[in-house]
């Protein structure tokens, strides 16, 4: 990038408030941020090269380290390609079973993003108030899973664990519990004077320009996208009633406030798939063939993409991921951060973003 | 043993600086760590405080496979710890490299070939106590009596 | 106002909050019974299947040793007659990444991990794998290195594994007429041994996992 | 000392060029403007920062959907792509092309030519 300015900033690879290694040069006149660019390449592992030629038994495993905080979907959306291409229908209790834990790791992921802009934000209290509320999803994960962080949830053709009568039980409580917890800190969030003065009308980013940068995800949703919500086209969640949330302001605050949303919907979609949880089988089986798709899903940060292609023993051939943070990261380092007016916000927005640095190199 | 030294045995075990650095890890250790510093857990009533500064800690918590990137900015952030200091490996990866020490990806584990590595966490990720654990049963040992050792 | 103010010193000054603040700490903590953690023994014979090794995703994370009950590093929940040796699985923590699969294609039940087993029971579910040759002909050289380290050919036709030519067409692949013909597939065990005695990397067995729910009669 | 994190990042930005989309994307690209794949990908790799590459295949398909709408001319020289999706080049230079193009095909009445002469000097000016 040409230098535009004198003053260029780095922040990073290692800084307090990004867990992962990444690094932002800005360029700056006074405090106003003019350009930036991002310098990536220390989580670098190849991980897409490393699943060709590999079973699905194995790759699964690959996919879900992808990313540790949305493992989940990255283990769905592989598999459920994987169905796709070899034609394996789903009993109905499984692809249920799917959506809860699905929605559990939504949960988790998006508090944890809330606690990483309210730790930026320099809140700490209502942080580690997030924290302590993810503590108890997690609980409910490990319950329903037996791990976690990294479940191994889910096969070709159904779960690997069924859902007892006691343990959904335990799950409906402790959903009440983390719904009243989520509702105080959301409130907290909402009406706290400081918090939007440093949060409202931060790095706002309109429609049309998240048109353009094609970004996805909460991210997308604040900025008035309700269709970039891939979960109204799943089959499973059209029958749960799903209805995407969405904001307008397109600031640091509405994103924040579209995942403290989404975590509700999420504890509403739980319950709804508690009530109607069929009765069955939890795996159809089915053999892997060769075949070729991109099948998309609704991570937690938005749109994920799979492009396979398998050979005829079910082997993966070629596979290119397309994280959601891609997309993300991207549009708010060359957008959103263009403009900023105080250096002290470039952090805040870059975490309001929810980056995933582990999901965009792979 | 000089009353110089018990009382920095004391205060040693008492307060323990620890800063982690992520070598490429995906992020599961990361979020356990951090999850470490919730109320649950509440690493800080141990008297384990998490700094992001290397020059102020005593303990490096070292995540990730040691991706290209890294290899020699790992030894410089090292080097930047002052002594007495010692390394935990959390998790898998920088101990194996896990699934990802497969040929043609980028790593380079194990992280014990760039900087001495003195315990262990396995699992992937470790639980929050396992890795409580490690630092609370490691930081004593290690720091008891370290001038003495020196002469 | 200035009450409040008395009443926080009367409050932080107890002796009671006093002692909380300084010296409580939280419970400790324990791990759930539900949490997947390492696979433990379970005393069970193992047969030597090497199932569990086959389906472990992560390189170096398990492997079936002849060990003695007490060499096993992992604590066994029932013990054997002690100083026996038996084949039995070792896990290797810092490989394993505790996702259970070993517990749950174990057809003997040798090894325990959360509810894995428990949960198996229950629902009646299982692994099955497939295993198939493929043979890549423009890289095969014909050696017959495979057919003769083959262990099940070895059993099959003892004289095949001495070097000796063929006696039968029971054995799994065969280098006849100048060709490599894999004749009985269905009898490979997937233990992958043709894979690294082939020089030139031409044979790859691949194995097909499926998830299933086990039929009523197989009980 | 130098400076203590930078580091030559051409072969980090190199890997992410290699997985099966972006090869893909980058032949096509290439293709399109009648140059050779490796010098499009180190010209590439000096204008873009790494963000921007991971995003290559995402911003392409943006473009094929939303850019250049209601310019026919324009969409044949990807007038869009080369500055705002895939930005290899300066947009005040993209427009002066932009014009230059537009001039020579309305003077020799066929857009086929002049679009094909644009790609030329967009190809000269990437290269450069």
């Amino acid at each position: 990038m040409k230098k535009l300015v004198d003053v260029s900033i780095p922040i990073g690879p290692v800084h307090p408030c990004w867990k992962e290694p990444v690094r932002i040069k800005c360029e700056t006149s006074g405090e106003r941020v003019l350009s930036a660019e991002v310098e990536l390449g220390y989580m670098k592992k190849g991980i897409e090269k490393i699943m060709r030629g590999r079973p699905w038994q194995e790759v699964m495993f690959l996919a879900e380290r992808v990313c540790g905080i949305c493992s989940v979907i990255h283990n769905m959306v592989f598999i459920e390609a994987m169905e796709e291409i070899s034609g394996i229908s789903l009993p109905p209790r499984a692809a249920y079973l799917r959506v809860i834990v699905n929605e559990l790791d939504r949960m988790q992921s998006h508090l944890i993003a809330n606690f990483s802009y309210c730790y930026t934000i320099e809140h700490e209290t209502l942080a580690m108030y997030l924290l302590d509320v993810r503590e108890q999803v997690l609980d409910q994960l490990e319950r329903v899973t037996g791990a976690r962080i990294n479940t191994a949830y889910m096969i070709p053709g159904g779960v690997r664990f069924d859902l007892m009568e006691e343990d959904s039980g335990a799950l409906r409580t402790a959903l009440r519990e983390i719904e009243t917890g989520v509702k105080r800190y959301m409130k907290m969030f909402s009406s706290g004077p400081l918090i939007s003065l440093r949060s409202r009308g931060i790095a706002v980013f309109s429609r049309e320009d998240a048109i353009k940068a094609r970004v996805v995800g909460p991210t997308a949703r604040a900025s008035g996208i309700p269709e970039s919500d891939l979960r109204s086209r799943h089959p499973t969640y059209i029958k749960l009633g799903f209805q995407p949330v969405w904001r307008e302001e397109g600031d640091n605050f509405a994103r924040v406030m579209v995942r403290f949303d989404e975590i509700l919907q999420s504890i509403d979609l739980i319950q709804k798939a508690l009530d109607t949880l069929p009765e069955g089988d939890i795996r159809g089986g089915g053999i892997c063939k060769a075949g070729e798709t991109a099948y998309s899903g609704e991570a937690p940060r938005g749109e994920l993409r799979y492009f396979i292609k398998t050979d005829e023993y079910g082997r993966v051939v070629d596979i290119t991921i397309q994280t959601p943070s891609i997309m993300n990261i991207e549009a708010c380092t060359h957008s959103m951060l263009k403009g900023v007016t105080s250096l002290a916000d470039v952090t805040s927005t870059f975490i309001s973003a929810d980056p995933c640095i582990a999901c965009m190199e792979r | 043993m000089s009353l110089l030294q018990q009382i920095k045995n004391k205060v040693r075990s008492k307060s323990i600086h620890v800063t982690f650095v992520d070598v490429g890890s995906c992020n599961g250790c990361d979020i356990e760590v951090l999850a470490c510093l919730a109320p649950r857990y509440d690493i800080e009533q141990y008297g384990i405080y998490v700094h992001n500064n290397p020059r102020e800690a005593d303990i490096l918590l070292v995540m990730g496979v040691m991706t290209p990137q890294w290899e020699d900015k790992l030894r410089i952030l090292w080097n930047k710890i002052p002594d007495p200091k010692v390394a935990i490996a959390v998790g898998n990866c920088p101990i194996s490299g896990c699934v990802f020490n497969r040929r043609e990806s980028y790593v380079d584990p194990p992280v014990s070939k760039h900087i001495p590595i003195a315990a262990e966490v396995p699992g992937c990720p470790p639980r929050p106590t396992e890795i409580l654990n490690a630092i609370l049963s490691l930081a004593p040992v290690v720091f008891r009596d370290y001038e003495e050792k020196m002469k | 106002m200035n009450l409040s103010v008395i009443w926080y010193l009367r409050e932080f000054l107890s002796f009671e909050w006093v002692h909380k603040f300084l010296f409580v700490k939280t419970a400790p903590l324990t791990t759930p019974p539900y949490f997947r953690d390492y696979p433990l023994l379970t005393g069970k014979e193992c047969t030597h299947c090497l199932a569990c090794m086959m389906i472990c995703p992560v390189p170096g994370g398990i492997e079936v040793l002849m060990t003695r009950e007490d060499a096993c590093h992992l604590p066994v929940t029932q013990s054997r007659p002690p100083g026996s040796d038996t084949w039995n699985p070792v896990i290797y923590p810092g490989h394993c990444i505790r996702c259970g699969l070993c517990v749950e294609v174990c057809p003997e039940g040798v090894l325990m991990s959360g509810r894995v087993i428990e949960f198996q029971f229950i629902d009646n579910t299982a692994f099955t794998s497939t295993f198939q040759l493929e043979v890549d002909h423009t890289l095969c050289m014909r050696c017959g290195n495979c057919s003769i380290a083959c262990p099940v050919n070895k059993e099959v036709d003892p004289a095949l594994g001495g070097g000796a030519p063929p006696s039968s067409m029971e054995s799994v692949m065969l280098v006849t007429g100048g060709e490599l013909k894999i004749l009985n597939e269905d009898k490979c065990t997937g233990c992958k041994t043709c894979e690294t005695a082939c020089p030139n990397m031409a044979i790859r067995v691949v194995r097909q996992v499926e998830g299933i729910h086990q039929e009523d009669e197989e009980e | 000392m130098g400076y203590l994190y930078e580091k030559d990042l051409r072969m980090m930005k190199y890997h992410i060029l290699q997985s099966p989309r972006h090869m893909s994307l980058v032949s096509r690209l290439a293709d399109d403007l009648g140059m050779r794949v490796p010098d499009l990908q180190k010209a590439m790799i000096r204008r873009c920062d790494m963000a921007y590459l991971e995003n290559l295949p995402a911003r392409y398909e943006t473009w094929l959907e939303e850019g250049d709408r209601d310019d026919e001319l324009a969409r044949a020289i990807g007038r869009e792509l080369y500055t705002i999706y895939v930005p290899l080049l300066d947009p005040d230079k993209m427009q002066e092309l932009h014009l230059k193009v537009k001039t020579m095909a309305d003077e020799s009445g066929s857009p086929q030519e002049a679009a094909s002469a644009g790609i030329c000097m967009i190809r000269e000016e990437i290269l450069t």
